[in-house]
């Protein structure tokens, strides 16, 4: 099945990229931009097809890598 | 002094860290490749800089999940002294083996540049041939060397006089103009509780050598090797 | 399934053939050729691999010298650096890649320059870049300027190789066409080579690294192709870079090399896996078989045409002897690369492909190779441009004019670009960029390498014989100047469309140009790399042929730099005063005039001087030396000075003080001397026949001509600010 | 309003981070892992409130700055 993971900075961790972003887009004339924030977003392909399973496991991905829980915090959906 | 390199896939400054401790030391140090199950009995671990990786997904996170890994950081609770250079200070901090994280350079940008530091600390066996506040310069060379911390964590960082560098000017002020990559409190370099891991930004292994520009990175080799005299 | 495609004349002209190459096909196929077949056909054929527009003038550059091991026609060039060492290097464009996505197809460039390097057993040490966009104030410039840099930047420095020097130019010509020019250096042991050439019939072929995806399919010929203005929105695939797992196959390779398990080794570049192999079997005469089910591959259900026209990066094809896969094995395991025997090498002379169990393409290679189109098209020679007496040139304040050339577009400082280059990792970086050239040490030894990029595409326009004459003995003169003696040049020429007659003039006077300066300089041509159809609706780039320039030192330590190291220091000139402004930056920017011959090139004089200079730096009298190019004397020392935060002061008398000052006469240098020797440094320019003269002294923190002031540290502000507030 | 922004490599385009990721799970001991891939994800806050107006400007956000759509693709969703 597919999970879905998004990574963000967690609230108070400031984001130099988001700010770039904001930054980029204010100079393109893009008016408007009150903030941006930037983080990942991983799709992962996974053998186990048993959702009650599978959100444990892609969590315990999570943890040990995909996200770095002093500055962020991560969401999982899970998909057919 | 009995030394080893630890060497990932991707790692690129191993050589150097090697070249440095060799011309200080005199003694060639051991490459161990992650892969490798034991570490051998060494008295000083270098965890190199580069790209172990490639910094795909965050700088040293892969590497600092290698099995290697364990046993760097079963020496260093054992005493042994741990240094960490660039991508090697990303390994240790993504490790758990020094606290907080290093994110994108505040410009985003990669730079490649000598810098200035404070010594902050001469109380540790990495800096002890430096004397307090001494400005020296290093090279940095990174794309994510900005240090973030809890507001708690840098306050019992500098509580127990765990800061070892800060970036500073010429006059050894930490100002922000100083600051290459937006560093909390322009930290460049820590220590861990127990003051034998040290992980740093900036390169002293590239200004250890007359021929290469400078020298001020080769009194944290001989520091090491006085410690072992 | 492909094999049932009908080959109408249509799809013939999308694989860029004309009719006429298409009637060669036939012949030489004796039969309608299947599209795998024509795929293969179209992109060995096409302008980037066949050389068919170029090859007539590049057979004219000379390729010789004594310490030539190899010449162009291999991966790379390879030169004597003595002691049992060579030096291995090449230049090669990404120009077209790095319009569309500047940062993947710039780091892409840098990833196909290092395979040429170390897929002939070097160890890449050196990185150069040399970068043309169009004008800073077009719209476009910025985000390419951006997107490159990080591109260079972010596959060099997580590959560990220094990108030590390089050029930065702004010119409207580049606004549709940016150029981008990588060059590698490396270091092998000269009885440690490998070459391409396939032998030894029943040989594994073997293919590493990256897993072949549908990327970059048609690369080659689009690299051929003028651009037109909908090829931005058609936005045509390009190639992701992997630098990590191109640190990995470096790793891997140089591991396998030290053993004796490689027969041949070749690098899959433009046009993958057909022009790889293809080249390894002509080399040697042999035919050879690919089983394509065998090639690893990330996607599912990829068709012959696309395993064998796909650019993905990071691979290399290898030839092995039979027994020894084992051994080959294992080192790639041990680095986690892919690992496929996928063919053997035959004596049939054809390349016979298959998939599924069926034969997909069966073509005869020498014939193909050899048939491959050559043309001599016509070409007329470049209009001569009126010479610029001084006195037609208005005659603006020294302070003023010298702000503008180091504060502008042109001038200003790089900083902010090789910044973002790691131009020290490895540990040997003993002058770094800003200089004149780079130099590393090689490692473990006193010696040193220098390296340098040069072209002046202004004089190149204007006189190309002239201009290409010059960027062979600007790149000459850099090395000089470190103290390193130059050895060999590699070369990027990069032109419009050569059907267009004027476009070919400019190519075959620059040729005509180099090869003297080459001979006059005993610095021959090792490798190089052609771009043609630098072009957008019509409009063609001026004439860019990228000069990279590789010179010795015997013992690096001696080696100088541009920056002033004291006060109280004498300052020399060599070569004569300063006369020409025609084409002279000065000309351009202070006076809004791009106009004029270009300064004339006498290469004995330039030779002269330049063994001259050398001589006094090996000899440890000269404490720094920069050599005069763009905007002149005033110019060099004004750099020397900003490099150092060390002031001057010159005393040079008019009348034509502006052409004294700024003029771009050629063959020059300036020495900064300790003051004890000036007397000796001038008898012995006497001696030597080449003219010296004391224009003054190093000292405080200004620069001072004739007694006026201006501080070093306002200059310096003008020359590193405008590079950033322009990026910002 | 707020606009989520997933950029995702177009299928084909070689993924490099999504392949070192899939690999150190693997190492990891994470068992069936099949594939993997990276994207960014990129929360806008924006001075715009009507839908039908931040839809196409944010599009042209995309498409000027956000994703390089030669190798990328992007996705917009609106909320509140
Ligand atoms: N793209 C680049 N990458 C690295 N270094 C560069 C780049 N562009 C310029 N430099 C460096 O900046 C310095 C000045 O360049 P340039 O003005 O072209 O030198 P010169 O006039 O001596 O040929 C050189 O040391 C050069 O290597
Ligand atoms: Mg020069």
């Amino acid at each position: 099945m597919k999970a879905k993971v998004h990574v963000t900075l967690k609230s108070g961790v400031l984001d130099p990229q988001g700010k770039a972003v904001s930054h980029a887009l204010t100079a393109l004339g893009f008016d408007g931009v009150l903030g941006v924030r930037q983080g990942k977003y991983i799709e992962l392909d996974i053998a186990e097809t048993d959702p009650v399973k599978a959100k444990p496991l892609v969590e315990d991905m999570c943890r040990k890598l995909l996200a770095n829980t002093v500055i962020e915090n991560f969401a999982i959906d899970l998909e057919g | 002094m009995k030394a080893a390199v630890i060497v990932f896939p991707g790692s690129n400054c191993d050589r150097d860290a090697a070249t440095a401790l060799e011309l200080i030391t005199g003694r060639k140090p051991q490459m161990v490749w992650h892969g490798d199950a034991a570490l051998p009995d060494v008295d000083v671990i270098v965890v190199p800089g580069g790209f172990s990786y490639g910094d795909y997904l965050r700088s040293g996170a892969m590497a600092a999940h290698s099995p290697i890994m364990a046993s760097v950081k079963a020496a260093a609770d054992k005493g042994v002294r741990v240094m960490g250079i660039c991508n090697g200070f990303q390994v240790l901090t993504e490790a758990g083996m020094l606290p907080g994280v290093l994110m994108r350079n505040r410009d985003l940008k990669f730079i490649c540049r000598d810098v200035l530091l404070r010594v902050e600390t001469t109380a540790s066996e990495f800096t002890s041939a430096y004397t307090k506040g001494q400005v020296i310069r290093i090279p940095v060379a990174h794309h994510d060397g900005n240090y973030f911390a809890e507001p708690a964590v840098l306050d019992e960082l500098e509580s127990q006089d765990r800061v070892a560098f800060r970036y500073c000017d010429a006059a050894g002020a930490t100002t922000e103009a100083a600051n290459p990559n937006g560093s909390q409190r322009n930290i460049a370099g820590i220590l861990n509780a127990r003051r034998n891991v040290l992980g740093m930004m900036p390169h002293p292994e590239r200004l250890a050598d007359p021929l290469l520009g400078g020298t001020d990175g080769a009194p944290m080799f001989t520091a090491l090797l006085n410690a072992f005299a | 399934m492909n094999q049932t495609v009908a080959i109408t004349p249509q799809i013939v002209a999308e694989h860029g053939l004309s009719p006429s190459e298409y009637d060669r096909v036939l012949a030489i196929l004796g039969r309608v050729p299947n599209l795998t077949e024509l795929g293969i056909f179209s992109v060995m054929w096409s302008e980037h691999c066949s050389y068919k527009s170029s090859k007539k003038w590049l057979k004219t550059l000379p390729t010789r010298a004594p310490w030539v091991i190899c010449g162009p026609g291999e991966n790379a060039g390879v030169i004597d650096i003595g002691d049992g060492q060579a030096a291995i290097f090449k230049m090669e464009s990404h120009n077209h890649p790095s319009f569309i996505e500047p940062y993947q197809g710039a780091a892409t460039g840098v990833g196909g320059i290092l395979r040429d390097v170390f897929t002939m057993g070097a160890r890449p040490v050196a990185n150069l870049n040399a970068l043309r966009f169009g004008s800073a104030d077009h719209p476009k410039t910025r985000h390419l300027v951006a997107g490159v840099v990080a591109g260079v930047g972010g596959y060099g420095n997580c590959v560990g190789v220094p990108t030590v020097g390089g050029e930065v130019q702004f010119h409207p010509c580049y606004n549709g066409n940016n150029l981008v020019n990588a060059m590698t250096i490396g270091i092998a042991d000269t009885d440690k080579i490998f070459y391409s050439k396939a032998s030894g019939v029943g040989n594994q072929v073997v293919y590493v690294g990256s897993k072949t995806g549908r990327d970059g399919i048609h690369g080659a010929t689009m690299a051929s192709a003028e651009f037109s203005e909908d090829s931005e929105e058609k936005r045509p695939t390009v190639q992701v870079g992997d630098p990590f797992t191109e640190k990995l196959l470096i790793e891997a390779c140089l591991e396998l090399m030290a053993t004796d398990v490689i027969v041949a080794i070749q690098d899959m570049g433009a046009a993958g896996l057909t022009s790889s192999s293809f080249e390894m079997a002509s080399k040697g005469g042999l035919g050879v078989e690919l089983d394509l089910d065998m090639v690893p591959v990330r996607e599912t259900a990829m068709t012959a045409y696309e395993i064998m026209l796909s650019e993905s990066q990071e691979r290399m094809l290898m030839v092995i002897e039979p027994g020894k896969e084992d051994i080959a094995k294992a080192v790639f395991d041990k680095w986690e690369l892919d690992f496929a025997v996928i063919g053997t090498l035959t004596d049939t002379g054809r390349m016979v492909l298959k998939k599924d169990g069926a034969v997909v393409a069966d073509l005869p290679i020498d014939p193909l190779a050899e048939a491959a189109p050559e043309y001599d098209r016509p070409w007329t020679p470049g209009v001569k441009h009126p010479v610029i007496a001084a006195s037609d040139v208005a005659e603006k304040p020294w302070a003023e004019a010298l702000k503008a050339l180091v504060g502008g577009p042109d001038g200003s400082s790089r900083r902010w670009v090789w910044e973002q280059y790691d131009h020290m990792v490895m540990g040997d970086t003993v002058q770094r960029p800003g200089g004149d050239a780079a130099v590393i040490r090689i490692h473990g030894t006193a010696k040193g390498l220098a390296a340098t990029s040069d072209c002046n595409p202004r004089y190149v326009g204007a006189d190309a014989v002239e201009g290409g004459r010059q960027a062979v003995a600007e790149a000459w003169r850099n090395l000089t100047a470190v103290g390193a003696t130059p050895l060999a040049i590699t070369d990027n020429m990069n032109f419009g469309n050569p059907q267009r007659p004027e476009i070919m003039g400019q190519f075959v006077e620059a040729c005509q140009g180099m090869g003297e300066a080459c001979i006059a300089l005993d610095f021959p041509v090792v490798s190089g790399n052609v771009s043609l159809y630098n072009e957008t609706n019509g409009q063609g780039i001026l004439p860019t042929p990228t000069i990279g320039g590789v010179g010795l030192m015997p013992h690096v330590e001696a080696s100088v730099g541009i920056a002033f190291t004291g006060t109280g220091q004498a300052l020399i000139a060599i070569g004569a005063e300063g006369s020409w402004l025609g084409r002279s930056l000065y000309l351009d920017v202070v006076c809004g005039r791009d106009e004029g011959a270009p300064p004339p090139v006498d290469l004995k004089v330039e030779r002269r001087n330049g063994d001259f200079v050398r001589g006094l730096i090996r000899e440890g009298l000269v404490e720094s030396c920069h050599d005069l190019s763009e905007g002149g004397l005033l110019v060099a020392v004004a750099e020397m000075a900003m490099a150092s935060g060390i002031g001057a002061n010159l005393t040079v008398s008019g009348p034509d003080l502006h052409a004294k000052l700024f003029g771009e006469d050629q063959a020059r240098y300036v020495l900064a001397v300790a003051e004890g020797k000036a007397a000796e440094v001038l008898a012995n320019a006497e001696k030597m026949g080449v003219p010296a003269r004391r224009i003054g002294s190093t000292t405080g923190s200004d620069l001072v001509v004739n007694g006026e002031a201006v501080a070093v540290a306002e200059l310096k502000a003008a020359h590193e600010g405008w590079f950033p507030a322009f990026m910002a």
